[in-house]
């Protein structure tokens, strides 16, 4: 099952490629798709039968337009504090808690977190996150947890776990 | 002028060879030294207003460069790569046994 | 050596199978674009060593890794060999390329190039696999218990 | 075009420099991978793409490799010299130099103009790669076909490099092992076995 998914993925990325569709390319792609899901199949995805299900790519659609809203904010943000002539910056390290379960929904937190400006995921333990901040606005858990985490955290839930 | 900057870049690897007494600074200068070489070939092989010596449909009749200097570097570098990593061990291990990698401290504790 | 975070750790086992796949396009591409079988050899360890980084060595059973590259590396040296020997096999001279040459810019075609190719990629991805298992292995002051 | 590359040029000198300057082992290190990226610029500029593929991975490479080798050592250069003694040493390195730059230099007009290669060789390889071995990537025709006995003592030369990582790194031997009982001899993949 896991095999699977990754020879689709692999013969998709074959045919991106070479981009073309005689009987060669298609029958040589086919094998090393193959090869390619015999040796690194069994560590590609953790719960394959996530990937056939199409209501988690219609909220992975919705995901984005709502993660580019918050990356524009928070670029203006940061374009303010810098162009600011006193630098208004408070930067610091805060540790916050996620209630995601999955390791693959984990990391696209961190990742959409280190993406947004202004913040940046430093490391993972168990279900918290160490993030330096540009402009620490509180030291305390849950209130980082809910100012930083929570706009990503309910879309994810719905699409990795 | 590129000729001359290209031996220019050699005779400084050529002086981190000679003159340097650390181990690693010499394996430096001599892949300094080897890129030096590659850079001289690609540098001969090249033709004024050429391409890329690669046939495709309606350009059979195109003007290329020198393949021949290409194929000749092309298995050179992967060389370079071995023998970097051989002179690499040879260091490490000498490391391991002496503690330093000071060539003349090295030749003192011989035996 | 140790792993790293879960983030590379998760990136690296999405990505680590395209990786192998691309340098084995390629190998395959050799003669029609630029590449071949150095180049893909050479990625196609790329993608060996970057799991190797981010599992950590210790994860893995490093001395079976490496009796199988050394392995793989002189398979691969044999099969460059063996196309070689094929002229003398068939009674002319070393290094004919006998096999049918195929229409020009299709993939198989060429004659003994694209399996040299291969043989070729095999042998340069192992060696250069067996350079860095061999150095990881080792146990130097960087290394905490 | 001719700026470009002899800008490239300069920023490979000055990258050489810092990497057999610098005090620092591992900032030494990422200094030749400033020469090493740059040549890969170079090489995309020379119309040499096969060239820039092998290259950009293989800096990438022994990076990994130099680096690795040096965290488990040390990344302090120690090597000073002091006193006259310094300064003999520098000024007999670059007078040998100097006079290696002049007689060089003298040698460099012979060669040809830049831009205009001789393809006394190459112009038959240009001409006849196609209908002769079927490639239409002819660097791969020249080193598979017509100069495949170059490749052969490549690999053959790539294989015995590796052979000799392999032994001067292996772990020490069993008769050795026995004889040596030392702790602090056992390299890494020992200890792994006994987990």
């Amino acid at each position: 099952m896991k095999r699977i998914v990754l020879f689709i993925v692999a013969f998709l990325l074959w045919l991106l490629l070479t981009s073309a569709l005689d009987w060669q390319h298609l029958s040589i792609g086919m094998g090393v798709a193959f090869l390619v899901a015999f040796l690194f199949g069994n560590i590609f995805v953790q719960q394959p039968e996530k990937c056939f299900q199409i209501k988690r790519y219609l909220w992975f659609c919705y995901y984005l337009p709502i993660f580019l809203w918050e990356c524009i904010k928070a670029n203006f943000d940061v374009a303010y504090r810098v162009l600011h002539p006193r630098m208004p910056i408070h930067p610091g390290i805060v540790k916050v808690r996620t209630q995601l379960k999955s390791d693959m929904a984990k990391v696209c937190l961190a990742n959409s977190i280190t993406m947004t400006p202004g913040t940046l995921s430093v490391d993972i333990k168990d279900e918290y996150l160490y993030i330096h901040w540009i402009n620490v606005r509180s030291q305390d858990m849950a209130e980082a947890t809910k100012l930083i985490v929570s706009r990503f955290e309910r879309i994810l839930a719905k699409i990795f776990d | 002028m590129i000729y001359l900057l290209c031996v220019l870049l050699l005779l400084i690897g050529l002086y981190g060879v000679l003159v340097k007494k650390n181990l690693i600074k010499i394996i430096i200068g001599l892949s300094i030294m080897e890129y030096a070489l590659f850079l001289f070939f690609a540098v001969i092989g090249y033709r004024e207003g050429g391409t890329a010596p690669i046939i495709t449909k309606g350009f059979e009749k195109a003007v290329f460069v020198d393949p021949l200097p290409q194929a000749l570097v092309l298995t050179a570098i992967v060389i370079g790569l071995a023998v970097t990593a051989l002179l690499v061990s040879l260091a490490v291990r000498i490391y391991e046994k002496h503690g330093t990698f000071d060539i003349r401290k090295i030749r003192r504790l011989k035996g | 050596m140790r792993g790293m975070t879960l983030i590379v750790k998760t990136i690296t086992r999405l990505i680590v199978g395209l990786i192998f796949l691309y340098g084995i396009y390629i190998v395959f591409h050799g003669h029609l674009t630029p590449g071949g079988g150095f180049a893909g050899g050479i990625i196609i360890a790329g993608a060996f060593i970057l799991l190797v980084l981010a599992e950590g060595s210790e994860e893995l059973s490093t001395e079976v890794k490496k009796w199988r590259a050394s392995l793989f590396e002189s398979l691969g040296i044999f099969i460059f060999w063996f196309l070689a020997m094929l002229g003398v096999f068939a009674g002319t001279f070393f290094f004919l390329n006998l096999l049918p040459k195929g229409k020009p810019l299709e993939l198989l075609s060429a004659g003994i190039i694209l399996p040299c190719n291969i043989g070729i990629g095999i042998e340069v991805g192992a060696a250069l696999f067996a350079i860095f298992i061999t150095l990881a292995v080792l146990k130097g002051k960087g290394d905490k218990e | 075009m001719l700026t470009i590359l002899i800008l490239l040029l300069i920023l490979m000198i000055l990258g050489a420099i810092i990497a057999l300057e610098g005090k620092d082992l591992l900032s030494a290190i990422i200094s030749l991978g400033i020469v090493g990226f740059a040549l890969v610029l170079v090489f995309l500029i020379l119309q040499a793409p096969d060239l820039a593929i092998v290259q950009i991975v293989v800096e990438t490479l022994a990076l990994i490799i130099l680096i690795a080798a040096i965290l488990k050592t040390t990344r302090e250069d120690t090597t000073e010299t002091r006193g006259a003694k310094k300064i003999f040493i520098y000024l007999c390195g670059l007078g040998f130099l100097g006079l290696f730059l002049f007689f060089i230099n003298q040698t460099l007009t012979e060669l040809p103009r830049f831009g205009y290669p001789i393809m006394r060789m190459a112009g038959n390889y240009l001409s006849l790669g196609l209908t002769k071995t079927g490639a239409s990537n002819l660097v791969a025709a020249i080193i598979l076909d017509f100069r495949g006995y170059d490749t052969l003592g490549e690999v053959t030369v790539l294989f015995t490099a590796v052979m000799g990582v392999i032994v001067v790194l292996r772990k020490i031997g069993r008769r050795t092992r026995e004889k040596l009982p030392d702790e602090t001899k056992v390299t890494g993949s020992r200890k792994i076995e006994e987990k």
